[in-house]
């Protein structure tokens, strides 16, 4: 993957590419799913499932240097961005070889190697951050671009203004990526913003902003490069807004009574691994057989990651009290 | 108000959350001017489904979904508060609420004061607390203690089903602020209360267990593991008086201090975190208002000083657990 | 003062009004600056001098049925809505025949007979409150307007965009008035705002709004007579920036190092009495002795309030604890 | 590291103002990962006049005015001590930091935890806090106590001169969040320092008086009234030990057990309501490591549960006062 490209060159390995990261994202959250009804995997757990384009296409325009800050909900931006799906499994198994020594669970994925800033479930809380790791990147003079993944309810928040305002106000390097699912839990886009059309709000801190087809890994992509592009150009940040859907209930709590199964299939139609598979095979870039030699590659990958779980050990209660403060030694 | 009488009167089995929900109901039932405000307390049916069916049975203007904006919403609270409502507003967790502290703090809990008294503000918010369901560190917070430090607001931890059904009415009644906080772990527990319980006192605290030799006290979801842990200590001999403080601001020390005189014994049992919990305010009381009548220091189980960690194992071991507890009674007690 | 009408009528009777109440205001902070001095009044003291237009111009566009919030540089709103003087002054001095016994100060004025509910300190956090406030008339069909005065300063906070978008989704009958004064304390609006077109914002929540010269009364009270009709005619929420400027510091312990005497001598210069006043003599509508007669009215009325003021009791330090909670008893 | 010596060395005259300016232009001088920001740090030169001529020494950047966003700000600069600096973040007063409370609860003091271990968060805020100037309900809070119950931050309050000059360095040195409280009274104090005062520890409490009769346990702003109550109490025979907090999380227990075991007696005074202020942990924390030691029951001197009023009587009758410790004292010496 190079981030310095504008357009998304879909040549065969790089669309055998982007359809093998969605793949990845949507089978590790399938089995996760069945992993959360053994309980193996407690507490929240987010699905991502239908939202694959939006993380996947992001990425392709981020380099290595680049950072991520992400929500509750966010799997598939971990796993997208190359955070290690053994890391990311054992993490929600609780384990202490997960990501975050099995502290956080699936809501708190953070790595240093690939500058992953969590794994946020305070709704809105990750933007002031994102502004901030985007302030120091400018501060240092390092061209760096922060991605800040969110939802439309997001947006609603107050910290959500006060951030673009200082992303604006500053022109930081932030790309802040709005993954417009309709929904806030139960509270339909409508019910939660009088301009429902969100990327609209961008223009009131004059920040560049464009909506695209979240179901759609390529306009995703090249949405993305472009909003890079502009960032490294140095016109500030960039407000993208994807317009997705969440096929899978907001949590495993979740009675879904707030929208029709009419409304989810119609949406499951659009599904975005789906859609580059027709395309790319329409078009004859790919064949059965590359996807029947993904989806085995992808399943033994998913099933070394439940492996590593199980096998991974409990970390020691003595140690309970650990990584709350830097121990005074160690400075 | 007093407790409403059970005794011999008709009973009916419900969850903690039924109760809380037929309190809300009876309220939007009883006063056109009460409404309740919240995000997915409506289309969702509730966070912890506490809401669930309200929205059919009494509209959207009554049920009202909000958005993402915690302090917007409570402030509007307030201010519909002032215009003559009656909002229960719902912050989904306390874990949220730091989002909306300046308004509870700086005008909900002020505006009497500041005002001369010329306004109050009739309002009464609602959130989950406790930790204990894997949620990790930013969701699994147990801060009714800091509600406790703010003059000019009540604060309420119904732990019982007759609490979870009656005091919501009270705090409707009362023309300042009230704040109820209800354990998330408490809302699947299910019993018996009388079928026309009502409206209960929200000043005493209540003895949960009559004991002589030594006094817990607690409240919220820690007082069903304190009942658990009285049961381990009664089989040792030593009988405990759990003394439930049900309201956290203004606390009954009446009712705490009879106790301890009587046990000249304590340990506090508070889900927050050890240091700066609301434990070290009524052990600071009791110093103050028993010292002569202690004959043992006074024990704390809390949280121990740590984030809350995801795996169980480890969540279990930062919250306060029975074995804990027994072990600091006997301590007390020198068994 | 008639709510109802959507015009202003320039009529004698009119004009001397808006003339005397700016003047109101002007000579009754003139005194407190001065009582500041002398140590009658204590704590912060925002005088409003300079921005008598925009709190005269809005009331006369309200009815006694509407409601009022403002910010700890409320005096102006105050007196214009009707507060007494002698309740204003004494509420400064500290004494128990304050509006608000004394318990709040110069940044609390409450009025219940008025509606006027302060007097809010924490910038932006008056917001919510007037949503609420309007929610309520609402829900109880009253046809009654909250009118939200804050800075322009308070439109960076989080709160300021949650209550646009909450009173724009639920339609309510709220007028925010911004004060556009220029500056925050000593940060200037360019420093504060990407967007320093503060009336713009309006738009990425839906609200109609507009910018009106602040130092006209005549302008602002047109504007506000609009902009109410437009809320009684089921519009929601209407969004009125009045550009304004604050001739005094911010507090008494401003040393102004942030702007120029240049730049404040130049905004003297649009000093909405003396040009109301200019414009009134010019087409003969009012004369100097009409001036005269006036300045005298409002010396007595200012003497009348220290007077009251000095004359005013201290509550007994037995009282202290009073109005925290109601007393149970009469409940 | 450890208390710079003083004896000896050469004296300057100098507010705490200047004092708190000395020692960030000395941070940002030595460092240039360091950056202020904050509302009006810049042109207004800080509503204390705290950073008064920095912005021309240290340009925009460094010396950064934010708009009125406390909960942007205060994240933006836990993103910044992510990616590398060392900012010092300047929330104006306490009194505004709700609005930027879940930040530091739930990001600043989680974060470490969190990502296990693999990020920590060196970033200072600044905050001026408490009463005294008739600013009235909401801008006269004292809430450091609350602050110092959150696990994963260093909460600190100088009150003398050397601390407010020394504890800026030693709080960027740490890589974990810090807090520094500066109670707004202080800023005016003038006195004499070393010229060459430097970085001062943050771990250990100071005996600010020595005594043998009664621990008198402070911080902050209260430090001075009962450092003016001791000399009373002199007066009167009993000789008072001042023990200063100086850092409120983690609370130095040996230093205040020390004491406490010495005098055997002890009060505790803090600017916070009553009600859930740190002297109650102060308290249970005595009564659990030292309560055979303990001759007489703890005293606290506090604040009266009411938001603070804006006339001057009423809110120095509100307040800690010297008369108020010196009362507490001699109930506790029975003189
Ligand atoms: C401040 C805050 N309020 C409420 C919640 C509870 N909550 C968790 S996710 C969520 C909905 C967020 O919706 P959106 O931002 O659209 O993200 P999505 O879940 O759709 O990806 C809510 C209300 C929270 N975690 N944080
Ligand atoms: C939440 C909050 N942050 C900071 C302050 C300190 N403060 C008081 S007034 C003010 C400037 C407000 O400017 P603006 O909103 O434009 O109103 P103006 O004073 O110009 O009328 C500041 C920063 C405060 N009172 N509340
Ligand atoms: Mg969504
Ligand atoms: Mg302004």
């Amino acid at each position: 993957m190079t981030a310095r490209e504008d357009k998304p060159h879909l040549t065969r390995p790089h669309v055998l590419h982007l359809l093998r990261e969605m793949l990845r994202i949507r089978r590790f959250e399938e089995r996760s799913a069945e992993l959360y009804q053994q309980e193996k995997i407690r507490g929240f757990l987010h699905l991502y499932i239908g939202e694959e384009a939006v993380a996947v296409g992001v990425m392709q325009a981020l380099g290595a240097d680049d950072a991520i800050v992400a929500t509750y909900r966010e799997h598939g931006q971990a796993l997208a961005r190359g955070v290690s799906m053994n890391g990311v499994m054992a993490e929600m198994y609780g384990k202490q070889e997960g990501s975050s020594r099995g502290r956080g669970g699936s809501m708190h994925i953070f790595d240093a190697k690939t500058r992953f800033y969590g794994g946020n479930a305070i709704v809105g809380g990750g933007l002031p951050i994102a502004v901030g790791l985007a302030l120091a990147d400018k501060m240092q003079r390092r061209p760096r671009v922060t991605a800040c993944f969110f939802g439309e309810g997001a947006a609603a928040e107050g910290e959500f203004h006060e951030s673009m305002n200082l992303a604006a106000l500053w022109r930081l390097p932030v790309l802040f990526v709005c993954e417009n699912n309709l929904y806030a839990m139960g509270t339909a886009l409508a019910i939660s913003e009088s301009e429902t059309d969100i990327h609209l709000k961008a223009q009131s801190y004059r920040v560049a902003s464009e909506a695209v087809d979240g179901m759609d890994v390529v306009a995703v992509e090249a949405a993305a490069r472009r909003a890079v592009a502009a960032i490294h150009a140095g016109a500030g940040p960039f407000f993208l807004e994807c317009r997705t859907y969440r096929f899978r209930a907001h949590s495993m709590f979740d009675a879904q009574l707030y929208r029709s199964k009419a409304e989810i299939e119609a949406w499951k139609q659009r599904c975005p691994i789906a859609r580059l598979t027709a395309w790319a095979k329409a078009s004859s870039l790919i064949h059965d057989d590359d996807i029947a030699a993904i989806e085995r590659e992808i399943a033994a990958e998913v099933q070394a990651s439940v492996d590593f779980s199980e096998a991974g050990t409990w970390e020691p209660v003595a140690e309970l009290c650990r990584d709350v403060t830097t121990p005074r030694e160690v400075r | 108000m007093n407790v409403a009488p059970t005794a011999g009167t008709q009973k009916i089995t419900l969850t903690y959350r039924d109760a809380v929900k037929a309190a809300i109901r009876e309220a939007l039932q009883r006063d056109e001017r009460v409404f309740l405000m919240g995000e997915d307390v409506g289309r969702y049916g509730g966070c912890y489904a506490v809401s669930k069916g309200l929205l059919d049975e009494f509209g959207p203007d009554r049920i009202r979904d909000t958005p993402l904006s915690e302090s917007g919403f409570v402030g509007a609270g307030i201010g519909a508060a002032l215009g003559g409502m009656r909002p229960i507003v719902e912050v989904m967790t306390v874990n949220f609420s730091m989002l909306c502290l300046d308004q509870i703090l700086n005008s909900a809990a002020t505006i009497r004061h500041m005002s001369g008294g010329q306004f109050s503000i009739p309002l009464v918010i609602r959130m989950a607390t406790g930790a204990g369901r894997q949620l990790a560190a930013q969701h699994s917070h147990s801060l009714e203690g800091w509600y406790a430090h703010i003059p000019g607001i009540r604060v309420l931890t119904p732990a019982t089903l007759e609490d979870a059904r009656g005091m919501l009415a009270t705090a409707l009644a009362d023309p300042d602020p009230v704040l109820i906080f209800e354990n998330v772990l408490l809302y699947h527990m299910t019993g018996e209360i009388a079928a026309d319980a009502g409206p209960v006192d929200i000043d005493r605290a209540a003895i949960r267990r009559a004991g002589r030799d030594i006094s817990l006290i607690t409240y919220g979801g820690s007082l069903w593991k304190t009942l658990k842990a009285a049961e381990e200590l009664a089989g040792l001999g030593i009988e405990a008086e759990i003394v439930d403080l049900r309201t956290l601001r203004p606390l009954d020390d009446a009712t705490i201090m009879q106790s301890v005189r009587k046990t000249r014994r304590a340990v506090i049992v508070d889900e927050g975190w050890k240091t700066g919990s609301l434990s070290a305010e009524i052990a600071a009381r009791i110093v103050e208002q028993c010292f002569w009548s202690l004959d043992a220091p006074i024990g704390r189980v809390c949280t121990a000083e740590v984030p809350i960690p995801y795996p169980k194992h480890l969540e279990d071991a930062a919250l306060p657990q029975p074995p804990a507890i027994v072990a600091a009674a006997r301590a007390a007690v020198w068994r």
